[in-house]
Parts: C-alpha cells; structure tokens; sequence
C-alpha cells in the first residue's frame, strides 16, 4: 500500500509549480524596489509602509473589513433560522430545499450581480446599500447550507433528552441546538467572510467606480497603474489578514468544543 | 402501595401497522417494573408514550390520578435513561447532570449540593471536568443515570440502558440498578429484550408480544406459572409438549397420564404442558418415570445440560452394497469414467420426478480427464420403464467416454407412525469403498445416496431426519452390504443436572406432580 | 401542542418562501425581462424575442461561451483524475506530509480570489509565458484541484483499510485491488467533487481575468467587459438558468427514479 | 452513476459545439487572408450595435476579427506594457497616443492603403492633431467633448450657461448630481473653472482644484459614477452630471429635456483615435481596416450607434443637418475651435498625482 503514496508525486510538482511559485513571486514583489514590472532584488519595506502610513488606504481597507463583517452577520442572521426551520422539515422536502438553495450558485456570479445592477436601476439606493445587497445575495446560500449541514448532523435524541429534563422548545433550541450547531456558523463565516473582504467584482459592478474596497485597490495598481509591486504587498496584506481571521475562527471553533 | 400510573386502552401505529393493541397496565409507587418482549414488541413505543415523547393514537395515561395526555414531556414529573444516553457532547459530566436543574432555575450551591451527591451515588466523584464524549461505556451511563435521578422525579424511565455494556460490566450495572432504586426509592420502569436482565432486577414483570401483554407478575410467577407456551419459551429454558387434561390433577402426554397440581380445566381439554429442565433429575433406568438414552451432554460451567431422547422417532432400515472399484478408462482421450448401479423409487418415476442430473446423483456418476479434473457429463441414455424390474442406463462425456450400469426400479416401503403423523422412507443402494472414504460429511452422503426422505403425513412438510446410525467405520470399509438405519427426531427432555454423563449412555427421568405446570393453548398458539 | 403547531408552522414556512423570493428575485427578473422589447430594465414594454436574436447573432458572447464551456469541461476532467490520483496517494501518507500538502492544496480555496489570480499572472509574466488558452486552462485546474481532494480524500480515509487488503490476499494486485475496490467505493465523492470542480471553473471570473490575455475571454469576463447596460445579457442569463436547471433536475431525479425502480425490484 | 456523466459530457459538449458555428458567411472576398485573425482591442460599446461593421470586413478580406475591449488608457496601457500580447489595431485617446508615439510603441501608417484621399474626407477640427500632426501614426475613430448634462424641467439653460462649471458646487442640487469617476475629467472641470489650464504641473494649482473637488463634494454630495450617468439622465433620475458629449447625445435621443452645454470657462476636447502597434503581426490587414472604417458607410453606421461625433466631414454633418438622426441634439457636434477648449497631454506625474488626490477626493464623503 505504501506504493500508492508515490500517486501524489505529480500533483506535488503540481502545486509547487502552480501555488508554491506563485505565492513567492507575490512575495518576492511586495519586498522589492518598483520596477515597473520586472523584478528589481533590491530589498525595501517601503511598500508597506506606503500602505499603513496613508489615512486613505487604512479607511480602504477598514471599509472593507467593515462591508464584509456586516454581509457576515446578515447573513448569519437571515441564514441560520433558514437552516433551522429546513432542518425541521421533511426528508424529501429538506433535499429539495437544498437544491433550490444550491441552484443558483451555479449560475455566473457576474451575470447575477448584472442582474442586480438591472434592479437597482430602479432604486436610488447608497452605493454602499447597494453593494451590501448584491454581496448578502452572492454568500447567504453558502451560509445556509453550512449551518444546515452542521444542524442536521445533529443526535434527534438530544433534542428528546433536553425536553424530558425539563428544557421547552426554546430553552432546549438555546442550550442544546444553538451551541452545538457553532462549528456550523464558523465554517460558514470562513466561506461568506474571507472572499467578501477580497470581493472587486460586486463593489465595482454594484457601487459604481467610486466605492473601492480593497480589491479594487489591488486591480488599480496592478492593471491601471501598473505598479506590481505595490499591488503584491497590498494582496500579501490581504492574504496576512486573510489567514489571521482564519486562525482566529479555527481557535474559536476548537474552544468552542472544549467549552 | 399507591396506584402512580395508569395506562387505559393505549392504541399506537406506525404508517399503518398496529405496533400496540390496547394495552391497559397499572404501576404502583416504588416499584420496579420491567417490560419485557423481543424487539418490536411495542414496550419501548409504550415508555415513549409515557414519557411524552410520542402521542397514543386512541387511550389515555393517568399519572398520579390526573390525565397527562396533553402534558408536554418537559412538564412531566418524569426522566429518562436512553438507549445510547444521549449525553450533550458540548457539556462536560457536571454540566449535563446540572442541566436539569438549571432549567429550573435552582440556585448555584444547591446545584453543586445536588449534583456532588448524585456523583457519589453512581461512584463517579472528581469526573466533573471530564468531556462526556471521552468517557467508557460504563461511565456514559451512570452519567445519563444521575442526569435524570438529579431531578427526583417520581418515575424513572430506562430504555435498554445497559444494551451497549460487555456482559461483565452488565451484571455489575444491574446490581447497582437494584441499589440505587431501592435506595432512591422511586418508580422504575425499565425496558428489555433480555429475560435474565429481568428476572434478576424487577419487583414486576410485564410480558409483551405484538402489541399486547401477555403476563403480569413476580419474576417467580412468571417462571414457575407461564400464562402461556410463549411466556414459558422467552423466560428460562423449558420443556413444552402438547397434552390433555383428562380432569381436575390428572394430564395426558406422551402417552402416558399423570398427577398433577393443576385444575379448572374441561375435561379433555387440550393444554401445553411445561416441565422446567432443572425439574427433572436423572435417576436409574428402572426407577425412572421415563426411560431414554442421552443424545448430548453439555457442559454450562455451573451444570450439564443434556437431552435424553424417551422416544426413538420413526425409523426405515435399508441395505447399503459396498462393490469393487470399476471406473472405465477410454485410451483414445485418456478420460476416465464410473458409475455405480441404484435403485429408484417407482412412485418418483411414475409421478416424472427423476431428471437425468437425479439419475447422475444416486449413480454417483462421475469422469474426470488426464489431469484429474471434473468432465460434465453431458450424454445420459436409458429406457427405463414406470414398472418395477431391471434396466439399463448409460453415462457419457462429449468425448463419448462412457459407462452402463444396473438400475433396479422397485416399490416403495414407507413407514408410516401414525401417532406422530410422520412418514420416512429410503432405498437400497450401490457404493465404492473409495466414495465412502473421499466423503467428508458421512451421514449426509449416506442420506442423499440412499434419497432417505421423511414427511409429515397431515400437510406433507418434510421433517428433518436427525440420526443416521451405522456400525462400518468409513475409514476401513471393504466389500459387502451393510443395514443403514435413518430416523427422525424422537420425544426428547432438556435436563439440567451436576451428574455427568455422557451420548449413549441409558438413563430414567422423574419429576413429581408439583414440577409439572399445565398451561391452557393459546388461540392460534403454535 | 396541535395550536401551537399551527402559527409556528406558519410562520417558519413563511420565512423561507420569502428567502427563496430574494434568492430567486434577480433570475426571475431576468429571464422576464429578456423578452422586454424595450432596452430598459424598469418598465416592461412588449413581449419581443430581440434580444435572443441579438445575442445569437452576437458572435463575441457566443465565442466566449463556448470557451467558458470547453475549459470548464477540460479543467474538470484533468483536475478530477490528478485530484483523485493525489487523494489516493495522500492518504497513505504520513501525517505530517499529508497536513504540509493540505495547507497548501487549501491556499487557492481559502485564498481571496484576486491573490491566487495575481500570483498566477506574475508567473506567467515573469517567465515570459504568452497568457491565453492555455495558461487560462492550467489556472483553472490549479484552483480546481483542491475541491476534488477536499470531496474525495475524506471518503478515503473513512474506507476501511482492510478491504484492499482482502482483495489482494485473494490475489488482486495493488493496481487491481484500487480500480476494483476503492476506486468504485469513492465514486460518489469523484462525482461530487467533479460536478463542483464544473461549477467553479464555469463560474470563475476574477482568475480568468487576469490569466486568459487577449486571445480568449470567458462569459464573466465579456459581461464584465459591458460599460452600458445590454439587454441581450438577459437573453444569455435565461439561457444558462434554463441549461443549468436541466443539468441539476438529471442530476438529482434520475437517481431517485433509479433507486425507487431497485427498490421495486427488492420486493 | 455512469450514465449520469455521460449525459453530462454529452448535453455540454453538443450546446458548445451548436454555439461555435463559425459564421464565416463566404461572400467575394477582396482580397484572402485565409482565415488569417486580426487583433483589435477597442473601447467598450465603442462600435455599431450588430458589428455588422466587423463582419462586413471579414467577409471582404476573409479574415475573423477578435474583437475586444478595454476601460480605461491606462488599463490599456498597462495591458501594452506587459508586453504577452500583440494587438493589430488599438484605439487609445489622444494623451496616449502622445505616449505611445514617445515610447515608439507604434508604426507608421501604409500610405498606400491610407491614402491621403481618404485623409482628406476626415473634419479639420481632427485632422493634424497636436499628438500627431502629419497622420503618420493616427487616424482618429470618434471624438468628443466633456460637458454638463441637465434635466431642462428642473435647471433652466441660461442658469447652466451662465455659471457653467460652478453649477457643480451649488447646494441646491445635492443628492441630484452624477460625477464621472475618471479623476482627468474631474481636475479638468476644477482647472477650467478656476481659470487654469487643464495639464498644469503647477502644484498650488493642482492643490486649488483639489480643495474646489472637496468644496463641490460638500455643495452637491454627487453620486460618483461611471456609465450609471447615462441611464440616470436618459431616465431623468438625476438633474445634473458630468458627461461626455456622445453619451450625453444618445441621452438625448431618447429624453428630449435633457439639455447638454459645453461651459464657457472651456472644456476638454478628446480624440479616439486608430493605431497599429510596433508589435502587430499583420500591418497590411490592419491599415485595410483602419481604411474599412474611414469608408462612408461603416463611419456613419458607428457614429450614429454611438452616438459620439464623427471624425468624416460628411457623416458629421450628415448626421446633424436636416433629417440626420442627430439633428437638433445640442450634445452630439462637440463645439470646435473654441481658444478655452484643451486637449489633454501625457503628463504620467500628473496623472500619479491626480489619481492619489482622487482617492482622497472619492473617500472624503
């Protein structure tokens, strides 16, 4: 059976290639001197310092962070009594819940949000507003389905356990559902979060050229203005802040268990 | 002691099928109740009911003199033990046995007062921080134990707690069961498939099957005064034969009356009689009430259990013919043939049973090539006519390698035993020394080559012929013929006794009048 | 309990058909207002097949279908066998390689989009590497990979080992006993983690955008490449709703007649 | 399960296959190209509305055009400097061109096939620009001005004429305004407004526009959009926006009272026009297409989809004379010859400058 282990050798070239590479060539770029466009090996920090020194780029990525909690916590509002009252529903009907659920995250995210940009004609909304909605659209299925996931996967005789000592519906949801439905929400928020903090695509479509977060930022520089290494060290500090809330929730999730 | 529960009428189905048919129980306070039944009796759906978490279909539950139908489980004076515990895995021991009290808002001392003592109660101090998911078997359910006796309810529902424990840790679990209740002193009701878990543990037993209760009482009642043959079959090992009772203390079975204590019967009533096997004891042929030799003796650690047959079954005698080996070999395909000559049954003939893979089987027809492996045959030719007498048949392979050999067709002697309703029969026949020898299963070979079959005479279901008795030793076998006797199973008494003995040996049984119980035979009671 | 039931049943039906209305608001939208005759998006003026017209007469939109189609088809296809492949090797590694290549192979779907798409970019550029169809094609099987290992390699470690053992102790080589006996266990999982490696290439914007270069452009790309609002969009949307709503009722109702029928023949 | 993917291959396989049904309709070609792909990288809803112009080139040189877009000159340029691709036909604003003529990025024209007769049919006002007096590198495509677009019901003309630019930062339209987000454009209006020219260097001048953007941000709260403001006009959303002339000429052309006006204080005048870069790897089918589009007809079918002016004398006036689509439409022949009115030049250390202060100017809200 050992054998078999040398089957992932392909796919470990594959990625050293292909993720590995990469991710140093941002790296490498967001250390170096400007450029424009070849790699200078002069080694600077000034990038960085560009970045948190100027008010404009923090309030950027503040309203950023600030976009993609308030999606997050929409979404766990709206989605989770979604994924309960599913999760309390007939066997047939529950999977075709699902797949009305899921249908739609087939569909281009573009064309979708094109959608919404139809829409919104109609209304004189905030361009933040409208941002706000076009991302709760794009991520409360994929919150759903999570605490959904996470909910059915529950012991049915916990539930009869919690009301024969004597929890009624509401007590027995708030002491023995919710809590354990957590790991639930948090692979959820790690799903609707992270890509919402690094989304261009809806700001840009939905709230029109003005509203930049900072993706946006990260397309400016390297496709208006040209300046890679720049861009690299704004997306290497998305990606720094990426994995430091992933290892929050990942810690989160764990407490949780031992709680 | 005060009547605490009532059950009047309950009716429950599940899609369709009737899972309880009115049932009406009473439980009193203190006692330890058990139901008991194979699995899909309905005890467990009854327990549910009383704890609220299913609702009856038609009948009502009166609980401490009010109706608590409409009661919701959380509002009941009653806890649970569930059959896998459902501990709450996000709560550690000291939480999930608080959990009840929390509910009720009770304040943080008595809580610690409460629960400390129930640890204690189940042997379980300083587990406190421990995470339920990490604990044994053993531990899990003390825990859901103490998480419902925290509470003090009046009544304490188990549902199979100790299914998932090893047998040791069972025993010990059924002990400290007894203690906490009678400790604790409130109302258990404790479901079960094991009758032994049952007898050892319960004030009172409740006996179910399909939706009914058959019997209510003392573990001793129900061993000693089964209602019925299907109480007496799930409780302790037993002796059931179908007799009469000729009158007031007087029964007939096995041909042969008896005193005994019971009565209130009609004359000649047909009853089950049951006689525990730890009744019977073994004494000397003559002084016996019954004679038998003992079929088989095994040993259960603390006694024997044999069975002593008191009646041989019905038996037919046949000849066997052991010939000299005479397989043909064809030189042009270097294969290698043999058949042996048979008798057949004139009645098979007659009503078109023997097919030519028949004729192949008693024949023991047989080729095989150069390198010793199986040919089909593929060529059988015969004309055998439906009249007794003696014809030809003749075995072939594709590579036309064949073999005649005698077919005797001859009438059919049955035996037929009235009495028991059974009818045996078998024919003479043809073997080599070398089949006897390469057979690896005797009895069975001897049964198919001589077609030995026994039926029952009423509704011609057969009956399994359980000896083959023969005085040859396979191994050295040599030309000649030799009697087969083949017989089906006779009357025969489980005994459980310290005394060992040994198959063959000849033996008396006796019991008195007290060991015999008559039960009255349930409708449709088999 | 009966009343109670009553209003709660009510309520909690309610509050899901008015999230599947907003799930389902924008695609209704849509598909109604590709049979607007006017260009506007607010008023419905006329039932007219224009903009059906208008988009199959539109070449570049149906080019970049086709293309969004055919990589999505390829990059399935390659990431799910290298997927697999690796799955099966990984999970007879040792723990600690297992968990250095899972962090990685998680980067890209952990990873914010933009970042997996500018790295890709600054390798290809660095290296000199002319971006099109092909270096489109090999960054859509980079980020497909992960899903079809993180669908099949739990299925793996759930089969118990010893099963391949019987099958070789019964004389099944190694290479017999995988495609005899893990291979069809897993197979609900190669599925599942296909049909999602499908979904997201099909779907994938922001990576094409930055690796395809000028030759080829994917749906989302020619979308987003739209500055004033094109109806016949509305035309492409309905159509992918419908191909797509086609697609998942196969998906999911013909194992459920298949099943039903052998549950039939089980009688 | 087999099947099931089977039938998915399958269904997938025969929808693209449908869809890729290569529409090379074989009419009498020209001159063959065999098939051969011409580059051209355009900007977006830049051409007429079927390509019926595209398609109509490549059925006479049997050729397949792929057609793209860009957003921006910078995008572009960008894209250019990345060096992986080689483009045949570009169609950049005049600044870039200036910049791109520097950097030698692009190759003479073929005088052959852009003869100077066909020089000669394009509008004075475009011929021999600044960037590229002799036509060596240039043909120009459309060109436009940036002017004030205004909802006749709700602002009257004369008010608009006599404050021009300042309209912008008068409190009584807030919450009614649309600004461009391209920060060019919203410098210039600050410049002109303040009397400066629209490619000063001058730092206090550059600091001057940026403080009257703050001021206008707190006057009007303008909605800072990008091709919205051609819907909310055209719908009558908004009273007031910044617009380019073309947009605002289609706008027009389907909301009457929406009146355009080119401010006194002068504006910006811009010229798209058509290039062939160094790289391309078929100039003669490029410079035939730079010709195919200076024909008559295919001019006019752009220009009047476009909306935007034409660079052909006749269509231009064709268009805007009697009976022509764009007759009356104030917005669709941009003002010429006006001293105030500026072309913009490349200057990359205002553009740096601009689009760091244009960060602040958009975030202040």
């Amino acid at each position: 059976m050992k054998s078999f282990f040398r089957m992932s050798y392909p796919y470990i070239l594959w990625i050293s290639v292909f993720i590995v590479a990469p991710m140093v060539m941002i790296l490498l770029y967001a250390v170096t001197k400007t450029g424009n466009g070849t790699l200078t090996f002069q080694f600077t920090l000034e990038h960085f310092a560009r970045f948190f020194s100027d008010p404009d780029f923090l309030r950027v990525l503040w309203t950023s962070l600030r976009i993609a909690l308030i999606t997050t916590v929409f979404c766990i509002l709206v989605g989770y009594p979604a994924a309960l009252f599913i999760a309390n529903l007939k066997e047939r009907a529950q999977t075709l819940m699902i797949l009305l659920l899921t249908l739609p995250m087939w569909i281009n995210m573009l064309l979708k949000t094109y959608a919404w940009r139809g829409i919104l004609m109609n209304f004189d909304l905030e361009s933040e507003v409208k941002v706000f909605i076009g991302m709760v659209y794009d991520f409360l299925p994929y919150m759903v389905i999570q605490i959904h996931t996470a909910i059915s996967k529950l012991d049915r005789e916990l539930l009869t356990a919690s009301y024969d000592l004597g929890a009624n519906r509401w007590q027995s949801f708030l002491r023995v559902t919710l809590p354990l439905s957590v790991p639930g929400i948090i692979s959820g928020i790690t799903l609707v979060f992270l890509p919402a903090v690094s989304s261009f695509v809806i700001p840009k479509m939905l709230g029109g050229g003005n509203y930049v977060l900072i993706g946006n930022l990260i397309e400016k520089y390297f496709l208006v203005a040209g300046d890679w290494n720049f861009g690299s060290a704004i997306s290497l500090i998305m990606a720094l802040i990426i994995i430091a809330s992933m290892y929050l929730t990942k810690k989160l999730d764990r407490s949780a268990e031992e709680a | 002691m005060r009547k605490l529960i009532e059950f009047r009428n309950i009716v429950k189905s599940f899609d369709g099928q009737i899972v309880l048919k009115g049932v009406n129980l009473n439980i009193y306070e203190n006692e330890f109740v058990t139901l008991l039944g194979p699995s899909g009796c309905g005890k467990t759906t009854l327990l549910r009911i009383l704890g609220g978490f299913l609702e009856q279909d038609e009948g009502t539950v009166i609980f401490d003199g009010q109706c608590i139908d409409r009661v919701p489980p959380y509002r009941r004076e009653i806890n649970t033990v569930f059959q896998r515990y459902a501990l709450f895995p996000h709560l550690n021991v000291y939480e999930n046995i608080a959990f009840g009290l929390r509910i009720k808002k009770t304040g943080e001392d008595i809580i610690r007062q409460k629960v400390g003592r129930m640890l204690s109660l189940v042997n379980l101090e300083g587990y406190e921080k421990r995470n339920v998911t990490k604990l044994s078997g053993g531990q899990q359910q003390r825990v859901a134990i103490a998480r419902a006796l925290v509470n003090e309810p009046s009544v304490l529902l188990l549902d199979e707690p100790l299914g998932a424990l090893d047998l040791k840790l069972r025993k010990e679990m059924q002990r400290e069961l007894k203690r906490i209740q009678q400790e604790v002193g409130i109302t258990f009701i404790f479901v079960t498939h094991d009758q032994e878990e049952a007898l050892t543990m319960s004030d009172k037993i409740v006996v179910m099957k399909e939706g009914e209760i058959k019997q209510i009482g003392t573990p001793l009642e129900i061993y000693n005064e089964p209602a019925s043959a299907y109480v007496a079959r799930f409780i302790g090992e037993s002796n059931i034969m179908s007799g009469v009772m000729l009158e007031d203390y007087k029964v007939r079975f096995d041909e042969k009356n008896f005193d005994c204590v019971d009565f209130g019967f009609r004359p000649n009533e047909p009853v089950d009689v049951l006689i525990r096997p730890e009744d019977i004891d073994i004494v000397k042929p003559k002084e016996g009430v019954l004679r038998g030799t003992v079929k088989s003796a095994v040993f259960k650690g603390v006694h024997y259990e044999l069975m002593v047959e008191t009646q041989t079954g019905t038996s037919k005698t046949v000849q066997m013919h052991v010939v000299t080996q005479h397989d043909l070999t064809n030189a042009a395909t270097g294969e290698k043939i043999s058949a042996n000559d048979f008798y057949v049954d004139l009645d098979d003939l007659e009503n078109g049973h023997m097919t030519d893979a028949d004729f192949i089987r008693i024949a023991n027809a047989q080729a095989w090539d150069g390198e010793n492996r199986d040919i089909s045959l593929t060529r059988v030719s015969h004309h055998i006519e439906n009249r007794t007498g003696v014809y030809s048949i003749t075995f072939g392979t594709e590579k036309r390698t064949e073999i005649t050999v005698k077919v005797y067709v001859v009438h059919p002697e049955y035996v037929e035993d009235p009495r028991h309703n059974i009818g045996i029969t078998a024919l003479d026949f043809f073997i080599t020394p070398d089949e006897i020898m390469e057979s690896m299963a005797i009895s069975t070979d001897l049964k198919s080559w001589a077609s030995a079959e026994a039926w029952n005479l009423q509704d011609d279901s057969s009956i399994e012929i359980t000896d083959v008795k023969f005085d040859f030793d396979p191994a050295t076998i040599t030309e000649g013929s030799y009697e087969i006797t083949f017989s089906t199973r006779g009357r025969e008494y489980k005994v459980e006794t310290t005394s060992a003995h040994e198959a063959g040996d000849r033996i008396g049984i006796s019991f008195g009048a007290d060991d015999i119980h008559v039960m009255r035979k349930e409708v449709g009671e088999v | 309990m009966e009343r109670k039931k009553g209003f709660w049943h009510f309520f909690t039906s309610g509050y899901l058909i008015l999230v599947l209305l907003f799930i389902y608001l924008p695609i209704v939208y849509v598909v109604v207002f590709s049979f607007n005759e006017s260009r506007s998006m607010t008023a419905f003026s006329g039932f007219s097949l224009k903009w059906y017209e208008s988009m199959f007469n539109n070449r570049e939109m149906l080019d970049s279908l086709k293309y969004t189609v055919l990589i999505a088809l390829i990059a399935t296809v390659t990431s799910t066998v290298i997927g697999t492949v690796a799955a099966i090797g990984l999970s007879k590694a040792r723990r600690l390689i297992r968990s250095v290549i899972l962090e990685i192979n998680n980067l890209p779907v952990l990873n914010p989009d933009i970042v997996t798409a500018i790295s890709l970019m600054l390798l290809f550029l660095s290296l000199k590497i002319r971006r099109g169809i092909v270096t489109l094609t090999l960054a859509h099987i980079t980020f497909c990979i992960p899903y079809v290992i993180l669908s099949v390699l739990p299925k793996l470690r759930q089969l118990d080992d010893n099963v391949a053992e019987a099958a070789m102790d019964l004389g099944a080589p190694p290479w017999r006993a995988l495609t005899r006996v893990i291979i069809p266990q897993i197979y609900p999982a190669i599925f599942s983690g296909a049909l999602i490696a499908f979904s997201m290439s099909f779907d994938d914007f922001v990576i094409s955008f930055f690796t395809a270069g000028m030759d080829v452009q994917n749906i989302s790309m020619y979308v987003y490449s739209m500055k004033r609002f094109n109806p016949s969009v509305n035309a492409l949307s309905t159509l992918i709703v419908v191909v797509v709503t086609l697609i998942l009722i196969l998906a999911n109702v013909v194992p459920a007649i298949r099943d039903r029928k052998r549950k039939k023949e089980e009688f | 399960m087999k099947k099931l993917i089977a039938t998915l291959l399958a269904l997938s396989l025969s929808l693209s296959l449908l869809l890729s049904l290569p529409v090379m309709a074989m009419g009498e070609a020209a001159e063959d190209f065999g098939g051969v792909t011409l580059n051209v990288y355009n900007w977006g809803e830049y051409i007429d509305e079927g390509m019926e112009v595209v398609r109509s080139f490549e059925r006479k040189y049997n050729c397949r055009v792929n057609y793209k877009t860009y957003e921006s000159n910078e995008i572009l340029f960008t894209q250019l400097e990345a060096g992986d691709s080689n483009w045949d036909i570009l169609v950049p604003s005049d600044y870039m061109i200036e910049r791109l003529i520097a950097r030698n990025m692009l190759q003479p024209l073929d005088r052959t096939i852009v003869t100077p007769e066909l020089l000669e049919t394009l509008t004075p006002g475009v011929r021999n620009l600044l960037c590229d007096p002799t036509n060596t590198y240039c043909v120009p495509y459309l060109w436009q001005n940036v002017g004030i677009a205004y909802d006749k019901t709700k602002i009257d003309p004369a008010v608009v004429e006599e404050k021009g630019w300042e309209i912008f930062r008068d409190p009584a339209y807030a919450g009614h305004t649309d600004m461009y987000d391209s920060e060019r454009d919203a410098f210039m209006i600050a410049f002109k407004a303040l009397g400066y020219s629209a490619n000063t260097e001058n730092e206090e001048e550059i600091q001057a526009a940026y403080e009257w953007l703050l001021s206008m941000n707190e006057a009007v709260e303008p909605f800072y959009v990008t091709d919205e403001v051609i819907e909310d006009m055209a719908q009558g959303y908004k009273w007031l926006g910044l617009v380019y002339s073309g947009d605002a000429a289609y706008a027009q052309s389907i909301n009457e009272n929406m009146g355009f006006c080119a401010p006194k204080q002068g504006t910006n005048i811009a010229v798209d026009a058509m290039v062939i870069p160094a790289n391309s790897k078929n100039p003669r089918l490029a410079n035939l297409f730079i010709a195919h589009i200076m024909e008559h007809d295919q001019a006019l079918a752009i220009s009047e989809d476009v909306g935007y002016a034409s660079p052909n004398a006749e269509v231009l006036a064709e268009l805007s004379g009697p009976g022509g689509t764009y007759e009356g439409n104030e917005a669709y022949l941009p003002r010429a010859g006006y001293e105030k009115d500026e072309f913009f030049h490349d200057s990359p250390v205002l553009q740096a400058r601009l689009s760091e202060l244009w960060i602040k100017v958009m975030s202040a809200r």
